[in-house]
């Protein structure tokens, strides 16, 4: 059984009380039902790294480490360069998480934050080309979560935003007899925007970001969506077994979109800061 | 990139922006399952086999207040353009799950404790939209299968091409296209149980699609309650071209 | 434990009745012993598939799909395309598949039906070849086990055949640059015979062909020939741990040489409707 | 095609067309289980290990009124030409299976309720008919750990190679032949537990090769007699060249 | 053969032979486990969590008179020059298993009949050393969660590069260094618990390395006791660069 | 549970006997606590390797096998052959040991026995080089353990050491179309040196060698070490979660290092005896 569906076991009876609280506008831990635990991003953290980030949102914490490495690109896409999103919940990050291969929520959120990514063109892969059809750049992005309390989905993403933000590659090139040179110089790698994701639990009849593990344990439904910089949605997902009216789903997006352009300017800043 | 509508607003296929590929449902195309159905949403060929609610192993895993539900969405190798290995994907499993939880609202598990209700999709030919078809199919499988359901769950996908929101997109829109949004639906109870996008959509957009998504849903409803109808009380030949 | 094996223990009491029947020359369903059930066979139902074909056998329900596809033969076969023959037990099947890896049961199942293709070389797979030892066309059939009433080794050995037997592929060459080029043009799947594979179960003494799986679940033997047009036997295996005494071996050949006669009527035809 | 049987009527390697390769066999070979024997079949080395009956892991797969027999039928990565992975291939896997149903019949399986019996074979070196040395030195190894059984098992491959049917085709005659039919017998109740057959046979050659691989059946029974007799009667070197 | 060491007898990185890289530990980083540390030693970067003593599942696995004790020593894919594959390599389940037997002598397992304790390692930077570096987060994160210890285990490698005995080797001497010897001691009870060598060292030279990574150890000793203290008597910025 | 696990919990009361005896100066099979049992060592036992070898300490038996393969490099190292050591710990060896993937204790032994040949440059890697970066030769050494009575660790490395210095392999050049064409003729594989690994067991207060499965699972640690025909350490394993004070560490070396003396002479002979 997932470590989410344990949970649910367990605190079901929480439930009323939180939902009680919910309906005062008010959650266990103080906050809005709209309002964001603190933020916090260091980038460059990992030197063996081309990039890499460890986000913290509340007790929640994360790493995300890219390697740019040389590979060959798929037959059916021979212009492009790769693009590959991990995400490994690994058994330290709570006492529900075993060791093993990722199950079917970890590898729900590793999609979807690759989702996030590849649907907003952060990164333009056909730019990762070294010899057409042969040779490419394969940008391999890792999430680790160290330490769980809910909201997993934002802190994976902003860390693989982040860590891609802030990465740096050798300059190469490609010699005269077909080998790719790799040059001590290195230089930034060309991103094209900010991809921001928000998701929201539903509690009862109640929208709150950025839920807590116990929050998330009586959710009824999760919905997440990622926006570029001009404010368009660029990949959702609903989750869950509990279901949204169609009034809810629109005020989703609204309240995700508001919620998004907020959490930019904190995700921009760290990146600006990370660059000097 | 691809035009994908032409001058007269008409897609590659013939169909206006809003029409839907043809649908046929079948009931109770296996012996063995307790509930199955077989959909050709365009060149989507789905079968579904409902087993349950029976008994868990192991037993430790038994809820004691209500069934669980598993699905298992599976593409046959010969499915799709290139050979797929037969080993679930990450894709797959993705999907499986996503349909799990488009079901599990509309079925009433608490009439079953200590139980589990499994529903095994195979896809023999895989088109645009096939976990939409999958979950169309698969709702008419569980009713098949006598299980308790609050209402009936369909799904239906919706998407952008050349700049506009058209319903239902086919493996070359899809592929071609800037958005792709699966979207299912209780048509009575008026909830969404699954909502996913991929692509680029302005809020406007996505307000628009997502309407024209729940109003196929509700075309193709009928479609399900017709093949229903048809299994249990009727000859009439199923389906709709 | 396989799903034939638990209905051994299920159904153990049911074989006093039948061996009764049986002693009688009857069968619960009303069939002689060594009548087949009515067979409907389709081709051409994928086609996204260069072949496919649905075979119904009473209840039993398979679709076998051939992808042909370009690869590099085995090293020690420079000069041989590939025949990969998989069959999936699909748990849509019974209540007693599960999803996994195919078990000892689905794997001596796909290799019986592979050998059976194989041995009667049915395809010339030198034939295949494109550039000797680096390219050449690779077959994969794949059967789907769609609900299972028994005989699935004749099942899926039939829905083989005529899938492959109506394939077609496009036309390919080598171009002088070494590359191949795939035509619009399609063109047949050429194939040298049909095999026609039968399995006999030994129930108490007596051989029946075409078992169901209730019949299956009681029996003590099975046995299965796959012979060629010229009633040559291509591929045996017997199975489940019961015997043959040294005649019922012999007897159980002439049983199935004749059987196969029969159906071979019934596939060909099925070919021939197929090709028009 | 190369040329398999000279002018005389004589194999590549000396042999007649219903003549064996020199068997060996031996008894105990092994200090922990509580069966083994040792085989040398032409190339094929093959050691045998058999542990039980003893009880079933998980309980809930045990048999209320017989023992199972499991056997698992393995090539050390040196046995072959080429390195074989060490994990277990198809191949393996289905022999493992038709080798236990070979078993299986001459084993009286009833006495030990509630229990499972292991039959563990390593193919230390792999030559043609390695299946058929693999189940006669299995059935001396479950007869040295002392399991009630009703006769013998006793297994030879029979085969066509240029034309004609032959007796026990070692590698390079299964490769190059025309047929290989393994056939596993009990010798004293006449009755066949094995029969695999790949390549080509009128139903007259059919007869023929089985008729022969019978009688070497027998002929190796005699070996398998005495390896046992040697170990449990006798001080007498072990084996036939 | 690079030159590892200049000729004021300093290394690359300017260290004498006998002196390890900067070590900076911290107590307390993850907020679910119920135990944690997080150690900088030289380039390495690890995180350690403890999770227990808590039930052992399944139940037949729990032993009667004690704790059972599991490490996992897992690497980040980004750990690495090269991008490592999630999946547990031979390497890190051969370290696991040493690390684990590093760690149980100071552990009083008696005292938690029918548990488990598990210890996560988290490698999120590779530099040599870091077995010894877990192996020191990792009774530190032990402590934090409260397990009774005998004593603290503290690791440190030691080797030979150009020559010349050096503690405490980084990647480019490991990789370049002609021996390492990782040690792990219980500083009090004076008893090794690790101990592994690649390489080659004279009996001599084994005998002089051995004594400086015992030496080594005492005095990383003093670090895991003031991040503790820091963390649970006091405020003052935990570290030694 | 692994098989030696399994054994601590049975045996665990025979501890106080075993220690017993040990005070004495005596084990229970009469043996001194220095000293092997009977080594047996047969190499050239299958044909179809490049090398072989049994060993059998008293009631321990293993096979190891080397072949001799063409294969590519690992990209970082272009110059260097490639050597693969792999045991498995068949469940022919022992009633506890299981068919499956490898376990932990199986991993440590083959990584053990690789590391003492890897790290004694038995074998000069840089020597298999065919064609520098594309093709190499790879020597698989694989030990299958028939029959477990202790000290595996000692018994694979004597298979390995004798398979490996005994194997020959077909004389091959590279041609000047690039081939690599392999003659008839036989040569042997070069080799440098005879690693010797010697292996204590610790129990109470006592050491020592060669420990039968019955000393194994009541010891309380586990030392190996690996010396090159100088007497020179190669590799060094402690295990099992028991220690060692300051000063056993050093005088378990002196006594690995006499042993290993006597050990070699019995491995030379072997190897003599083999290369005739």
């Amino acid at each position: 059984m997932s470590a989410v569906k344990k949970a649910v076991v367990v605190e079901r009876l929480r439930k009323a009380q939180i939902v009680e609280f919910l309906s005062k506008g008010k959650r266990l831990d103080g906050r809005g039902l709209l309002d964001f635990r603190p933020i916090k991003i260091e980038t460059g953290i990992i030197e063996k790294a081309n990039g890499s980030a460890r986000v913290q949102i509340g007790n929640t914490q994360v790493i995300a480490g890219v390697k740019i490495e040389i590979g060959e690109p798929f037959p059916d896409t021979p212009e492009m360069g790769l693009l590959v999103v991990n995400v490994e919940v690994l058994p330290l990050s709570s006492a529900y998480a075993e060791p093993g291969p990722p199950d079917e929520e970890a590898i729900e959120l590793a999609r979807v934050v690759d989702r996030g990514i590849r649907e907003s063109k952060m990164v333009d892969l056909s730019k990762l080309v070294l010899i057409s059809g042969k040779k490419v750049h394969a940008l391999f992005v890792d999430v680790d979560i160290l330490d769980t309390d809910g909201n997993l989905f934002d802190a994976a993403s902003y860390a693989t935003v982040a860590s891609i933000a802030t990465s740096t590659m050798p300059k190469s090139s490609v010699g005269q007899d077909g080998q790719i040179k790799q040059e001590d110089e290195s230089i930034p790698l060309q991103i094209n925007c900010i991809p921001i994701s928000i998701t929201l639990a539903k509690i009862d009849s109640e929208f709150i970001v950025d839920p807590t593990s116990e929050e998330e344990a009586v959710m009824d439904a999760r919905i997440t969506f990622t926006f570029d910089d001009d404010g368009k949605i660029r990949a959702g997902q609903k989750g869950q077994p509990g279901t949204l009216d169609f009034n809810q789903v629109k005020l989703a997006v609204e309240i995700a979109k508001a919620k998004a352009k907020e959490i930019r300017e904190i995700i921009k800043k760290s990146i600006k800061d990370a660059k000097g | 990139m691809v035009e994908l509508i032409d001058e007269k607003g008409l897609r590659m296929d013939g169909r206006r922006v809003d029409e839907t590929r043809p649908i046929k449902i079948e009931v109770g195309v296996l012996k063995n399952a307790d509930g199955s159905s077989y959909i050709e949403f365009g060149k989507n060929k789905i079968i579904v086999a409902v087993y349950g609610p029976k008994e868990v192993h192991p037993k430790h895993l038994a809820l004691p207040d209500r069934s669980i539900l598993r699905c298992r969405y599976h593409m046959a190798p010969f499915s799709t353009d290139t050979r797929k290995h037969p080993q679930p994907s990450r894709r797959e499993i993705e999907i499986s799950k996503v349909i799990s939880e488009a079901l599990e609202p509309a079925l009433i598990l608490e009439e079953y404790p200590r139980t589990v209700i499994n529903v095994y999709l195979e896809v023999l030919q895989a088109d645009g939209g096939s976990r939409c078809a999958g979950i169309t199919a698969s709702a008419v499988a569980l009713a098949d299968a006598g299980i308790s359901m609050r209402d009936m769950v369909v799904a239906c996908a919706v998407g952008k091409i050349s700049g506009k929101v058209v319903l239902d997109l086919d493996d070359t829109e899809d592929k071609e296209g800037e958005a792709d949004m699966p979207v299912a639906i209780m048509p009575n109870l008026n909830q969404t149980t699954l909502l996913q996008l991929d692509g680029i959509l302005t809020p406007e957009e996505f307000e628009k699609a997502f309407e024209m998504a729940v109003n196929a849903c509700r075309h193709i409803y009928e479609v399900q309650r017709k093949a229903l109808i048809d299994k249990y009380f009727g000859e009439d030949e199923v389906g709709e071209e």
